[in-house]
């Protein structure tokens, strides 16, 4: 077994260990165990680290990967399929160890964080056990190399996201929150599931790496409009992880968590997760899935940030921010900018979880006020906190110089070499959404700073109501149960609250990822993580390019988006044009070993996408500079000069505003149909169920319930109507049958004569006849 | 072996019969002696099984104990017949690997069973008796091979179930008892006129003569009395068979559309014979389905594979629903029941190895999931005479250790990984997916997991997440350091779980999870006989694999 | 009269079914328990002609035996009955069948 | 015009008579007893003691010693073919014999006779003679014969059934049985005397010789065997020839109840297999007989109807007694099952049910005795929670209740089982009627289970706790009964055995 390998295995059972140990003993233990939480994600983030090094650093190898599996379920000698196992395993390759390296150093700082934040809480214990499981589970998904593994690591996320967002579970709307993120997360599995059941149902094996060389040649025997819809279903997974549109309602209800939680779980790495699976199953993904990914993507960045510009909760900003970026991974993904999409994924988690830390720490000063309308002129009284947050902002808003500006960059520069690839008009809508929230985002996170940070102290405004106006107010710790704003003064946190935000902060600047400023291609990340070679591609080139009429009806088959449909006719014709350009440039690329890792693309399309991504760097820089600026700017007219009154603009445009701060009513909507149909069918159902079900087997259902409750003769039609399913027939013949029963010796007599004799009568005319 | 594993209960309940019914603790030791007894019984045969050993037809030279382990088989019933040659009724038990998985599970939940019978007060002799007359004949049935055997004990079954929940039952007792004995009787007298039919088609191939052995009907070849109604040829009488079973067996399961009896059932019954139902009798009909149904007739399974896996689904789903809008917690747990049992028969409609371990499997994993499900509503309902789900609220707050075994059994119950549930129904799923017939059937069904969650999950709030509701069931006190405490009306007892209920509790709770990390202790024992069931039930399977 | 003289089988098995419908009719309509058992002494002597009337006609000697037998169970039977009404009389202080009728349904 | 037999004949038949007597002996043997217990009754005043009954049962089980003797005996007709010995005949002599002991023993068991009548005089010498009645009835191969018997058999019936003299129900029942009785079986001889006329025979085997020989006006013979039906049907108590029943066995004691529904039904079934089988033309039929006449057709439809409406109606009983002269009308229904079947597996079948019923019915009636003393009462109100106060009672009237129903492990099952089995095997056409028999047996769990449902599931009104103990003998032999219907319930294979030797008339088996 590979070292590395049993590195890998010790980093991801240790935060199970620290699960473990956390949630049985944690009241016995001095401090309630939270040094063992930090302790051991200490340890595991030193080995981590180690991976890293060993792998990233020390001696890179683009192709280095090292996988090691176990017989988890033998299923013995399956007939019509042979031997069958269900193997676990675990595969190191760079983008594992760089995940790897993020998820660890993360988890840490929260651990590190929460000692502060959550200190005195009645749960304390638990809650680092749960930090544990997270982390194991994370760490799991990271780790997985079959399809299998990943899925289940993917729902024990699930759970200890459920876990950590009801923390507070007193709290109603905590509860809620905990369920929703459940059941919208489970609704992307089914998805994940059907698309992994889709898989195996053709290869008997879950293992990536299996049934990647099953597709490449060529064995994927079902038509390939199921293998589209195998790469929309597994994707599915991910708009419920990655809390994509139309799933993502639940990432901001989960801000009733812990703040730390946020930041590690609704910022940094679960929501992230989604994106990892995505590139993990990149290479399966057929062009028609990819379009789907992509517009998804789009409308979930634009969608998500005009919600965040109106939003007045510090952490509900930043959960829409979050939805909007993780927006723009999946879009990057979903172009074909697969380097640039983890890129970002890496920087947004250090700047995001950095921002969310340092609300926490605000909240913490505010004693639990959310809401920034009553906040203002803070950067005094914490200049720390100012400092981090500001620089994460500016690598949010992608200001250059930060991290955002590389990552966000090389996304919407691949999104514009998309658009010109596909040639499509409708392609044209993916960077212009990109570019939009570019400026919006900007926009939003300039009021953020503002109204925290600038300007007077605004505690006094507040409406004086004993329950803090809209219930998802603040984390309600046992200790800081109330809070009384004039008294306390708001003071900077403490050290072990402090140190994450630097740390974070420091990792949001460009040098720690690219030399170059403006071009994050030029640096390692990109570099080591190139685009890996398709796997349908390859095997059936006329995915790529396929008349599109064969395409729909499969493609509506199995119910993919519709604009995919168009977009599939409209672009078939281009792409067979671009093929062939495209294959040279690969193999000009290729020759004199540019900024791609000097791979060589079995796919045409990729090649030309990845090529006219990389030249359309610098439009992308430009554009997005501008949008930025604009934003920003934008901001400063409305907060800083206060040249338009946004209270009054909100007046003006007051519709759009309500959509806005309505979150687009989406909540509102699946209340409505969804939630209010299944609680309406379910009730209808079990109706049906007492009554008709019940009453057709029981023979006539209200004589039977009414008679269930009245003790006495109720039984009689229970058993007629069980022995022969209609309760009158035997009753009534019982009842009517009785009567000749009249006690007179005489009818007998006659009935016996009458039977005597009607026997004869009948056989005489069968005689005659 | 056997004999003593299916016997040891009932001479525990001759053995009571001499106790006076005064001496309530020593007839309760003595049962509970019988099913400890039983269990290390079932441990003992967990050993000795040989898993390689395949089972469900007989083995080389058509005899049963080359291919069927811990067999007994004594000459029982003999009785000339002139013409007819003589009728043979063999004393016929054995085990092979979908037998002796429910054997243990039986084991397990009648033990379990007679610890949460520790709390029954009333007429705790006739109880323990029947209780053991029960236990007796659940195990029966599942080592029997002699159809006759099996029937006797099929029905045997009856009786006690009846006066279980008709004398120790709710307010609606009377109502729950005979709706379950007028049902699963109406299943089972047709059985018996297939038995007799089959009894009259089948020759078992080492005396000539007819016989009740299944090993022998198994075999398709022994139907060879020419112009026996089941005869091959005879389709039109052999599909009649097979629904007149299915239906038979559907009835235990349940199935849509003859599953009514079973709410009223649990939620008139105790506890124990609750824990004892869900886990154990409704085994009873998807096993019966395994064992007689479709190896008897595999060309009909084959035809009928379609309409089974949509009644699966319809289980499935709604069930689910069902529950959803369920207000008596008991009654959403016994609609989850349904559901679950809906994976089981999916499962077996896949007709492929994948799903019938994953229905076998299910079939365990419900057992000890159920019997946890149902001993947490026992625990609430001792406490607070109600299992209104809205009369609660908040209760992890004071009753920790209580909320975290729920926690763990009902997420277990909607299939979390790293819980047994998960891999059943993961594996019921994959089957039904890879065959091609069921494969639009697992498509829909799949939605089941998204409703099992919601129900589950909504029910968990309700009861144990928020503060307590203003009509909960409990009072709300805050003592002087602002700690707060609830009591319940007329409950002497430990608010938390007491250690009776943790040892009730506890191993059941381990099983879940240790089986969910790693089955194979398990599943190792069904694989080979499910190879060899897919196989009998034939070649049409493999070749619709994709 | 020779008619008369030629008495043939048909007579007397017209007369036996006469009886018979007699008996039955008496048995159906009358109310009186002691009438009912006449009714039933007719339908024993409308079997006793057939026997007799077949046994002169296909020469053999059963169906004497066999009358001879039936008029002594009919004594017998008679005897039993009369007991048993007289009984009902002393509880009923009436023989009128129709209105014995407390068992019933 | 008959020439009076000559002294030489008259020689010879005496020879006869004189060896057939050592036929004839357990007959015998039981008249004599009969007298015996008249004479004890004179000598013992016919004062209340335990003498009468214990003559009786020791007479009678000292009859089955002579029972026993007459398995040496060939197959074959004895005194000029009026009477038969072969072991089907046999099979009822230890049938009837030992129903009577048992109705002996319910009888002493009941206390309602110290209430109702001051003398048992005659009592036990009417069951002995009606022992001697149905005996004869199953060996009786002659018309003439069978007449005798028959009416031996219900004329000690009447008077049984009205024993309790100052008894409104008994007597009630006791007309009604006779009014009934007495029609159908004029009806019968009727009958008779047109088989007479047709055949010119009374003794069975000629008689289907001679209607083989010769052949019979269709209409004639139609009216003849439905004639006879009705009176077998009356004994046999099967719709719809069953009016009498409920009525008399509600009125009659519980012993003669117990009686009449086994005894003297099994006679009913003896006669009417006899009948059917030796003399009406029953060479391989098919369902349409040969001569026009479909036997088989009127006897399913007697078998149904009984089935259905026995069931059926037995819903809706509140009275013990009656709900079981109920269920008794759908047992007969159930025999004919058996019955109609005219093959060898059918009889074996149907004496095996016999068997069965007798121990299940009987014990449920012994029971219900015991528990009528105690409560003074039959309705199943009055059941309520005796369960708890009679645990062994209760327990044993469940077992016979199951037995009833016919499920396992009771020897009522294994009844069912071999009818249902007979049907099967003889073809598909009749699994239709044991689906009838089926479906009818679940309807039959609902009414059975009323019983078991009163006395557990439900309490008594009055709160008195106080257990009724029906004493020690009552107990054994209920435990006994009990034993033996779950025993042979499981291992059946002797009495089935038995059934089988015995299922051959005049030595010839059907096929």
């Amino acid at each position: 077994m590979h070292s590395l390998i049993q590195l890998s295995i010790v980093v991801l059972l240790l935060p199970l260990l620290s699960f473990v140990t956390l949630i049985f003993f944690n009241r016995r233990l001095p401090r309630r165990g939270d040094f063992i939480g930090v302790g051991i994600l200490g340890t595991a983030f030193a080995l981590s680290a180690y991976i890293f090094w060993t792998v990233i650093v020390q001696s890179y190898d683009p192709a280095f990967r090292v996988a090691w599996d176990f017989t988890w379920i033998d299923l013995g000698n399956v007939p019509g399929v042979g031997p069958l196992q269900v193997k676990m395993g675990i595969v190191i390759d760079n983008l594992t160890a760089i995940m790897l390296a993020m998820v660890t150093l993360i988890s840490l700082l929260v651990h590190l964080y929460s000692t502060g934040y959550m200190a005195g809480d009645k749960n304390y214990g638990r809650y680092f056990a749960y930090l544990g499981i997270f982390t194991f589970s994370m760490l799991g998904i990271v780790l997985s190399d079959n399809l299998f593994s990943i899925y289940i690591f993917w729902e024990l996320v699930g759970l200890s996201s459920y876990l950590l967002i009801g923390f507070f579970f007193e709290k109603d709307s905590a509860a809620d929150a905990q369920k929703k993120a459940f059941l919208a997360n489970r609704v992307g599995d089914i998805g994940m599931w059907l698309g992994i059941l889709i898989l195996y149902s053709q290869f008997h094996t879950f293992s990536f790496s299996e049934v990647y060389a099953n597709l490449a040649a060529g064995k994927f025997a079902l038509s390939n409009a199921w293998l589209t819809a195998a790469g929309i279903l597994l994707f599915m997974g991910c708009v419920g992880k990655s809390a994509q549109f139309p799933l993502h309602i639940w990432l901001p209800d989960a801000m009733e968590g812990p703040t730390p939680v946020s930041a590690l779980i609704h910022a940094a790495t679960m929501v992230a997760a989604g994106v990892y699976f995505v590139a993990r199953i990149f290479v399966m993904l057929t062009p028609d899935a990819l379009h789907v990914i992509a517009f998804i993507g789009a409308f979930t960045a634009f969608m998500a940030a005009t919600i965040a510009i109106t939003q007045n909760d510090i952490k509900r900003v930043l959960a829409y921010s979050t939805v909007s970026q993780l927006g723009y991974m999946v879009l990057g993904l979903g172009v074909g900018a697969y380097s640039a999409a983890l890129f970002h994924l890496v920087t947004h988690a250090f700047f995001k979880a950095c921002l969310f830390l340092g609300s926490g720490a605000i909240i913490h000063a505010m004693h639990h006020e959310q809401d920034m309308r009553w906040m203002g002129g803070l950067r005094k009284h914490m200049p720390w906190t100012f400092a981090t947050f500001t620089l994460a902002t500016l690598a949010l808003a992608g200001l250059p110089l930060t991290s955002g500006f590389l990552s966000k960059d090389a996304i919407l520069a691949g999104a514009i070499g998309f658009a010109n690839v596909e040639g499509g008009g409708i392609y044209y809508l993916i960077p212009v959404l990109g570019f939009f929230s570019a400026m919006l985002t900007a926009f939003y996170m300039g009021r953020q700073i503002w109204l925290v940070f600038f300007g007077e102290s605004r505690t006094h405004l507040k409406p004086a109501d004993p329950h803090h106006g809209d219930h998802h107010a603040h984390d309600s710790h046992a200790a800081h149960g109330d809070d009384h704003h004039a008294e306390h003064g708001v003071h900077e946190v403490s050290w072990n609250m402090r140190a994450p935000l630097v740390i974070l902060a420091a990792l949001s600047v460009f040098f720690v990822y690219s030399p170059d400023p403006l071009d994050g291609a030029k640096g390692w990340f990109m570099k080591m993580i190139p685009t890996p070679a398709t796997v349908v591609g390859a095997a059936n080139p006329q995915i790529g390019s396929l008349p599109a009429g064969s395409v729909l009806p499969q493609l509506a088959a199995v119910g993919a988006l519709p604009e995919t449909h168009t977009a599939e006719g409209a672009v078939a014709p281009a792409e067979h044009g671009a093929a062939p350009a495209a294959a040279e440039h690969g193999a000009a690329a290729a020759s004199h070993g540019e900024a791609k890792g000097g791979h060589a693309y079995s796919d045409p399309r990729q090649a030309e996408i990845v090529h006219a991504g990389h030249a359309a760097h610098y439009t992308a820089i430009y554009i997005s500079s501008v949008m930025v600026v604009l934003g920003i700017g934008l901001a400063f007219v409305v907060y800083v000069f206060g040249i338009i009154d946004p209270a009054k603009t909100a007046v003006a445009i007051r519709p759009l505003y309500l959509f806005s701060l309505n979150k687009w009513y989406w909540d509102e909507i699946y209340q409505a149909t969804f939630i209010k149909g299944s609680v309406v069918l379910s009730k209808l159902l079990s109706w049906f169920d007492t009554n008709v079900v019940d009453g057709i087997v029981n023979g006539v259902a209200t004589l039977v319930r009414k008679f269930a409750f009245a003790n006495a003769g109720f039984d009689k039609y229970v058993v007629d109507g069980l022995v022969n399913f209609t309760a009158f027939s035997v009753n009534t013949t019982g009842a009517v049958l009785r009567k000749l029963q009249t006690g007179k010796v005489q009818t007998y007599v006659v009935m016996l004569l009458v039977a005597v004799f009607g026997y004869f009568i009948y056989y005489f005319t069968r005689l005659i006849y | 072996m056997l004999s003593l594993i299916v016997f040891l209960p009932i001479i525990a309940g001759l053995i009571i019969l001499a106790v006076p019914s005064s001496q309530k603790q020593i007839i309760r030791i003595v049962s509970l002696l019988a099913a400890i007894g039983q269990g290390v019984l079932a441990f003992l045969i967990w050993r000795g099984y040989d898993p390689s050993i395949p089972g469900i037809t007989a083995g080389p030279g058509g005899s049963a104990f080359g291919s069927f382990q811990f067999v007994e088989k004594l000459s029982w019933i003999n009785i000339n017949l002139g013409a007819l040659g003589s009728m043979n009724i063999d004393y016929f038990l054995g085990v092979d690997g979908i037998s002796v998985t429910m054997v243990i599970l039986t084991a397990l939940v009648s033990a379990i069973g007679v610890l949460s019978s520790w709390t029954i007060q009333k007429q705790v002799k006739g109880y323990f008796i029947l209780y053991n007359l029960l236990a007796t004949a659940m195990m029966g049935c599942f080592v029997a091979l002699d159809f006759f055997l099996f029937y006797v004990f099929w029905e045997l079954m009856l009786l006690p179930m009846y006066f279980l929940i008709g004398i120790w039952g709710g307010p609606n007792r009377e109502y729950a008892a005979i709706k379950f004995f007028l049902y699963t009787l109406f299943g089972s007298v047709f059985m018996l006129l297939v038995m007799i039919g089959l009894y009259f088609s089948v020759t078992d191939p080492v005396t000539g003569n007819h016989t009740f052995s299944l090993v022998a009907m198994a075999t398709q070849s022994n139907f060879n009395v020419a112009g026996a109604i089941f005869a091959p040829e005879n389709h039109g009488w052999r599909l009649i068979a097979f629904i007149v079973l299915f239906i038979g067996f559907a009835i235990k399961v349940p199935m849509f559309p003859f599953h009514t009896w079973l709410p009223d059932a649990h939620v008139e019954a105790p506890t124990p014979i609750s824990v004892i139902l869900a886990g154990v009798l409704l085994k009873l009909g998807t096993y019966g389905m395994m064992r007689i149904n479709f190896p008897l007739f595999p060309e009909v399974f084959q035809a009928s594979m379609y309409v089974i896996g949509i009644f699966g689904a319809i289980n499935i789903i709604y069930g689910a629903f069902c529950a959803l809008a369920q207000q008596d917690l008991k009654k959403m747990v016994a609609y989850s029941s349904i559901s679950h049992m809906g994976y089981v028969l999916l499962g077996l409609a896949a007709g492929n190895s994948e799903g019938m371990l994953g229905a076998l499997y299910q079939m365990f994993n419900h057992g000890t999931i159920t019997a946890m499900l149902f001993l947490l509503v026992g625990v609430i309902y001792d406490r607070a005479h109600t299992r209104q789900i809205d009369k609660f609220g908040g209760l992890s707050s004071y009753m920790p250790r209580y909320a975290a075994v729920v926690t763990i059994a009902w997420f277990a119950s909607l299939g979390l990984p790293g819980l047994s549930g998960f891999i059943s129904e993961a594996f019921v799923f994959v089957g039904a997916f890879s065959s091609v017939t069921t494969r639009p059937i697992a498509i829909v069904s799949v939605l089941g997991i998204v409703f099992g969650a919601a129900y589950l999950l909504w029910s968990l709030q309700r009861m144990f997440l928020g503060k307590r509701k203003p009509d909960a069931a409990y009072d709300l006190e805050v003592d002087a350091e602002g700690h707060e405490h609830i009591h319940f009306h007329d409950w002497k007892g430990k608010l938390d779980l007491d250690a009776r209920e943790l040892v009730m509790l506890v191993p059941l709770a381990v099983i879940t999870i240790a089986l969910g990390i790693y089955p194979m202790p398990v599943i190792g024992m069904l694989t080979s006989s499910i190879n060899k069931l897919v196989q009998v039930l034939s070649p049409v399977v493999l070749t619709s694999l994709n | 009269m020779e008619q008369l003289a030629t008495i043939g089988l048909n007579h007397y098995l017209t007369i036996s079914a006469i009886l018979l419908c007699l008996g039955l009719f008496a048995v159906m309509t009358r109310k009186n328990a002691i009438v009912i058992l006449m009714g039933v002494e007719l339908i024993l002597n409308a079997a006793n002609i057939n026997f007799l009337a077949f046994s002169k006609y296909n020469g053999s000697m059963q169906g004497v035996m066999f009358s001879l037998f039936v008029i002594v169970l009919a004594a017998a039977e008679a005897a039993i009955a009369l007991a048993i009404v007289i009984n009902i009389f002393k509880i009923f202080k009436s023989v009128d069948v129709s209105s014995i009728d407390s068992l019933k349904e | 015009m008959f020439e009076l037999p000559s002294g030489a004949e008259i020689q010879s038949i005496i020879a006869v008579l004189k060896a057939n007597t050592g036929f004839f002996i357990p007959e015998i043997y039981l008249s004599v007893l009969f007298m015996a217990v008249i004479l004890v009754d004179l000598v013992t005043k016919g004062r209340k003691n335990n003498v009468l009954s214990i003559t009786t049962l020791l007479g009678l089980l000292g009859s089955i010693y002579f029972i026993f003797q007459q398995h040496a005996l060939p197959s074959g007709e004895i005194f000029f073919g009026m009477y038969v010995i072969d072991r089907y005949a046999l099979f009822f002599k230890y049938f009837f014999v030992v129903s009577g002991i048992i109705a002996v023993i319910i009888t002493m068991a009941d206390e309602q006779f110290n209430r109702e009548v001051k003398s048992m005089g005659e009592y036990y010498a009417l069951i002995i003679s009606m022992v001697i009645g149905m005996i004869m009835m199953a060996s009786s191969g002659d018309l003439l014969m069978i007449f005798l018997s028959m009416e031996l058999v219900s004329f000690s019936a009447y008077i049984l059934t009205g024993y309790f003299k100052r008894n409104r129900r008994s007597s009630e029942a006791a007309l009604k049985y006779l009014v009934y009785g007495a029609v159908s079986s004029g009806l019968m001889i009727y009958g008779f005397s047109l088989i007479y006329g047709l055949t010119a025979q009374t003794n069975l085997i000629k008689i289907s010789a001679a209607l083989a020989a010769h052949g019979y006006d269709p209409l004639i013979m139609i009216l003849a065997t439905l004639l006879i039906l009705a009176g077998f049907g009356y004994k046999i108590g099967a719709v719809p020839f069953h009016f009498w029943s409920p009525d008399v066995y509600e009125g009659a004691p519980t012993p003669i109840t117990a009686y009449l529904s086994v005894a003297s039904k099994a006679a009913g079934f003896a006669l009417l297999m006899r009948f059917f089988y030796i003399a009406v033309p029953r060479a391989a039929l098919p369902v349409e007989d040969v001569m026009g006449i479909d036997w088989v057709a009127l006897l399913i439809v007697l078998s149904i109807a009984s089935m259905v409406y026995g069931n059926v109606v037995a819903l809706w009983q509140k009275n013990v007694k009656r709900l079981l002269a109920y269920s008794s009308i759908a047992h007969a229904g159930y025999l004919l099952l058996g019955v109609l079947l005219r093959d060898a597996l059918g009889t074996q079948a149907t004496l095996f049910y016999l068997t069965s019923y007798f121990l299940m019915n009987f014990g449920a009636f012994y029971v219900v005795t015991l528990i009528a003393n105690k409560t003074g009462s039959e309705n199943l109100e009055d059941y309520r929670g005796l369960g708890r106060r009679m645990p062994i009672a209760g327990a044993a009237l469940t077992v016979f209740l199951i037995s009833l129903v016919g499920l396992p492990p009771t020897i009522g099952f294994i009844g069912k089982l071999m009818i249902f089995s007979a049907l099967l095997a003889k073809g598909s056409l009749y699994i239709w009627l044991a689906l009838i028999g089926v479906l009818t047996s679940v309807i039959s769990l609902y009414y059975y289970m009323l019983i078991p449902l009163n006395m557990y599931l439900r309490d008594s009104e009055q709160p008195e706790e106080k257990s009724f103990n029906p004493g020690l003998i009552a107990n054994i032999l209920m435990s006994f009964l009990m034993i033996l219907t779950l025993w042979f319930g499981l291992f059946f294979t002797p009495l089935s055995d038995f059934a089988r030797y015995s299922s051959a008339m005049f030595g010839i088996t059907l096929q």
